[in-house]
């Protein structure tokens, strides 16, 4: 099969929609000619023009406000956000409009919009352009939150949220993007609320998203060189969660380590460390579930520092001896 | 005294009545909603734009059917005016299974999106972008439709103002965006919350027009409006119509309203919008005294009638808690 | 000792402040003759003038950008937000500035501001004007968050907040507005970072916040008529966190409720258990972890789905029974 | 080509070579950064502004030295003009624990709170209220101090552009907002994001002075920016003045420049404000050409010399990475 970048499968998700259906556009800052901050639209204006491929002002609220109404009208825009810090300003519009609106009305209306935006740190952009607030968006109910670590998943995951009927925030790790994978060349449609198993393994799981998926696979390869055998799940979407597949998981391993590097605390590994507690998988636990997840701090410029902020594969490797060697 | 030159020449007596008549119910549902709220009957808060009437009616008078609306917190006037059924109205208020959101949005939140009304607002200047988003609808799928964007004086501080207006200019969408100056925020006069004496003047900053009505006059809002609703409707972009007028009550449940005089109240009610366009009607021979009354009367029976609708309809139960979120 | 509301006291800890230093002063919509949306500034212009109970235009992202910079220059701003809802439109503010100021510029400058507002549901304001959400800022290195329950706790911990060189975010729960408390006339600070045991116990451990203290504290009477003895745990402040104390009393106890009004997915709860479940009291726990929380659901407007949308007593006794009767 | 009448009579000599060094200082400095972007021995990104030196200079040349500044992603100008030592900046840029702000902020957050420049930003628009608010300082304190706030022609279509400006006008703060329109944003055209050939014209909605200036022309800036700063410090209140300039460079590292032609580039350069004011100082006898060349050799060594300091000094070490958040 062809291998794509994460950052193609995106593109090509978007236009193999785009071309089938007249009601998906795009807007965005900065997405026509320059093709984006990331480049993710790259050639796309050039293909369906300036009405489909929006260029916007600089005006979060705005825009997100404009894809709410838009979808509540018949269109299923896609807005791109530059970064995802930038969600303080989408942040009304995403949680107090394009959440609640279904609800409020009694069932009516639907707001079928996708916001796709860049997260994670790594680029040295620091403190305000480095952030990964997922935590926030999968805490508002009436919002989906999806978030792939792989051009396969990137592609049909996108797929699947363009056709939602409902409002879902996209998260793509900007150090993902030069990722490859095979991924098919027609469209394909990956069900939001389904995790991938990325490597079986018994004797202990771990639970990854984003960036976080691919230093978990290297750390289990690491692991492996001492017998260690690890299961690595990728929740893929984080609402709807798919908590059968890590319960059976744990059931089988007896053991968790959950791995984010959006800042650990009030992170949603919180959230799915407690959902396992909480659940028939707790007897089977041999040990605390151990959470990886960034320092509590902003993210600092200095690469050095800015990388000693996020969970390394040392890291992992690390947490899953201790969770092993617990009696 | 409403100049009898303001009087849109095409109107035949039948529609004319009908703006009496409309602005007689809402009239009367705020009244019955205000005693209901006193009487510790409806829970939560409403906001009521009695003495308001004639900038909701007037705006919407001028719309065609396909034609849209957003409305805000104080919304019961220009949903009433496009066309809601006051009992769903009245069985919102009471929570009941027959309103609007099936008690779930209450007063801040009814909607009518199939009709075209899009949905009162609980956040102050929430509706802007919204209307833009519907508008870019209207637009990309050649719709033809304009969309009417109700906001406070209050509403026109807020960032999502600015940037609407903003993105709605640039891309000459069909949306005009209705002022009603009623003088006061929650609390704080718009004089001292801006540096100007007209909102309409703002317009300027986007390059569109915009005009100043008086707000108590069905006629003169209607003559302001469908000039800019021609305008959206011709392809020639947004414009803003700012109606000065004064809501007659507190601004919600409570208010001791110290932050304004009983002179000031006196005088404002003294141009009473209904008051205005009865006598109006009257003094043109387009109406006899009994014919007022009737009218009157028929629009209080609909309102009481509601109130028996609404206290007859069921109360939802806890199975509906968990319906109506996703699409 | 005198006896105050909740509403008293946070006014009181602000007046008595404001008195001895002069760089104290509050912004806000409403908050001058109105006395605030909820009433708690009430009297206060009058004693301190306009100038230092300033009110402002209904503009959420200048007065919290407003406050950061009044901070940063050597003021001690308290900015009232009128519901802690509209923290989406202050967020930017909050998160991407006051929160990072200080780290990104390398430990120079400091944000020593209190960010006040009313949180949670009960009044039947629907879902723009309901939410608990303050597992986003708890979320965000660089700021504090607390979340008082009684007049005592918030009359101190608001004079700790004040002489914070940082920025507090302080959530004031709706319905303990009216609830009572004795409070010392001086002025008195509780350090954030300590967390309070509101009622001792031996059978299990309720780890509640806000209205949930007192719905936890109605439960632990209710269960001990059965014999069972609660535990009633307040953090009082979520960051920082007194994890020691919640550690001791589960290794004591051996069993954990942790019971928000927030929606229970991705809320603090999940924080709270997390770090029980990786502490030394892991091995001590003799029965899963349980988190009540709020439904995935906008709180809805009819009283009774408003209700059941969050953990009742009825919720908690039947929660701890259940972590009891776990074999 | 810069008008004599514009150049300010009371202007010494040496004033008149020191801006011209300064000038000259950005410009190498900038350059210097361009150069090891390419090289890629500077990690992260940043934002030049070659070519718009004199409105940086020319703006901040007309303060006192207790006034403030705000600054943006683009802001090494406003930063060098402010009296901010290069070693310190560009070691900065290195990463190193000399830098502005010990490496943890880099080239979108370089600050000198105590000397007044209350730093860059990396949120488009979010000096807007910051700057709002160190003047409410300057106005509650009386410490006579003047804020000039920097932003781009795309900052203006932000929210917070239009929330800080009203509320700076109502309460007639000491601040100056200082539009640097080099017509673009990312990529945007100034022209196509809004329907206006001014942004000066903005300046209405909150009735406050506009006033368009040369922005390559450093009296004219100088002009300009001095009446506004007076009627500010007199307790007149904000202004905008919009200084028309052009960046040479892309908007960040990596940019091909599509959205632009390359005669229009050509057209910019040829009004260096660099070239314009050494060749008035020549022409008008305040200065020779081998002064000319001295001047502008000393302020290329320093910036080489500020390289050698960043090469020679330590980089921060993980022990650094939980410093600084907390005041
Ligand atoms: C974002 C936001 N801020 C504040 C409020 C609280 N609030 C509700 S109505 C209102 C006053 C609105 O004033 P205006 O826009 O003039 O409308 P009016 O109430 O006068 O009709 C305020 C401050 C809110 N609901 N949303
Ligand atoms: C809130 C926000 N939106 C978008 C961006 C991404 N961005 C950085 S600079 C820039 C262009 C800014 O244009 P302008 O204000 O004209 O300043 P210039 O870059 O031209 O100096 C954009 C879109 C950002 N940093 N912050
Ligand atoms: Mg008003
Ligand atoms: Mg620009």
């Amino acid at each position: 099969m062809r291998e794509l970048t994460y950052l193609e499968a995106v593109r090509e998700a978007m236009s193999q929609e785009m071309r089938q259906n007249e009601d998906v556009f795009i807007l965005g800052e900065d997405i026509g000619v320059y093709g984006g901050a990331f480049g993710v639209t790259r050639g796309m204006i050039e293909e369906f023009g300036p009405e489909r491929i929006r260029n916007t002002p600089i005006s979060e609220a705005a825009i997100s406000g404009t894809a709410v109404g838009a979808a509540l009208t018949g269109m299923r825009p896609i807005l791109e956000l530059q970064f995802s810090d930038f969600m303080t300003i989408a942040m009304d519009n995403m949680v107090n409009q394009a959440a609640k609106i279904r609800y409020m009305y009694g069932g009516k209306g639907k707001v079928p919009m996708v916001l796709r935006t860049p997260a994670g740190s790594g680029t040295g952009a620091a403190a305000q352009h480095s952030q990964s607030l997922e935590a926030w968006m999968a805490h508002v109910p009436g919002l989906k939150v999806v978030q792939p670590s792989t051009a396969y998943d990137a592609k049909g995951l996108l797929k699947a949220a363009i056709d939602e009927d409902n409002p879902v925030i996209f998260y793509e790790h900007k150090l993902c993007y030069k990722t490859k994978s095979d991924v098919p060349e027609e469209l394909y449609s990956i069900p939001l609320g389904q995790a991938d198993i990325k490597r079986e393994g018994s004797d202990v799981t771990i639970v990854a998203t984003a960036i976080m998926v691919h230093k978990s696979l290297e750390a289990a390869v690491e692991l492996e060189k001492e017998g260690i055998s690890v299961e690595v799940i990728d929740p893929r979407t984080l609402v709807p969660l798919d908590t059968d597949t890590i319960i059976e998981s744990v059931k089988k391993t007896s053991r968790l380590v959950v791995v984010h590097e959006a800042v650990k605390r009030g992170g949603f590994g919180g959230e799915i460390a407690s959902v396992i507690a909480e659940s028939e998988a707790f007897d089977y636990l041999d040990a605390p579930i151990k959470r990886l997840g960034g320092k509590a701090v902003p993210i600092p410029y200095n690469p050095e520092l800015e990388k000693s902020a996020i969970p390394g594969v040392d890291d992992i490797v690390a947490a899953v001896k201790e969770t092993l060697n617990h009696r | 005294m409403t100049s009898l030159l303001n009087l849109p020449s095409h109107l035949k007596k039948d529609d004319l009545t009908a703006l009496l008549k409309q602005m007689w119910q809402i009239r009367f549902f705020e009244e019955k909603v205000d005693e209901f709220f006193a009487k510790g009957m409806i829970h939560g808060t409403t906001h009521l734009a009695v003495g308001q009437e004639a900038s909701a009616v007037g705006s919407i008078a001028v719309l065609e059917e396909r034609d849209k609306i957003t409305s805000t917190h104080r919304g019961h006037g220009h949903c009433i005016a496009k066309g809601a059924e006051v009992n769903r109205m009245m069985a919102e208020l009471f929570g009941r299974t027959t309103g609007y959101c099936k008690g779930k949005g209450g007063s801040m939140h009814i909607a009518d999106v199939d009709k075209g009304n899009l949905g009162a607002n609980g956040i102050v200047g929430g509706g802007f972008a919204i209307a833009t988003g519907a508008a870019l609808t209207s637009q990309m799928k050649n719709e033809g439709y304009v969309v009417l964007c109700f906001f406070g004086d209050g509403a026109s501080n807020e960032g999502s103002f600015h940037e609407a207006l903003n993105l709605a200019s640039i891309w000459k969408l069909p949306v005009v965006f209705i002022c009603e100056n009623n003088q006061y925020g929650m609390s704080g006069p718009a004089k001292e919350m801006m540096n100007i004496e007209d909102i309409a003047a703002r317009a300027e900053s986007y390059g569109i027009p915009g005009k100043v009505v008086d707000g108590n006059d069905v006629f003169d809002v209607m003559n302001g409006v469908s000039e800019a609703v021609d305008r959206a409707r011709n392809g020639q972009g947004p414009s803003i119509v700012e109606a000065k007028t004064y809501r007659w009550k507190g601004h919600s449940k409570s208010d001791a309203k110290k932050y304004r005089t009983r002179e000031e109240e006196q005088e404002w009610r003294a141009k009473d919008p209904i008051a205005r366009l009865r006598d109006v009607l009257i003094q043109e021979g387009l109406l006899t005294d009994e014919e007022a009354a009737e009218i009157k009367a028929a629009a209080k029976k609909e309102i009481e009638d509601s109130v028996e609708f609404s206290k007859q309809s069921p109360m939802p139960t806890i199975d509906d808690l968990m319906e109506d979120i996703y699409a």
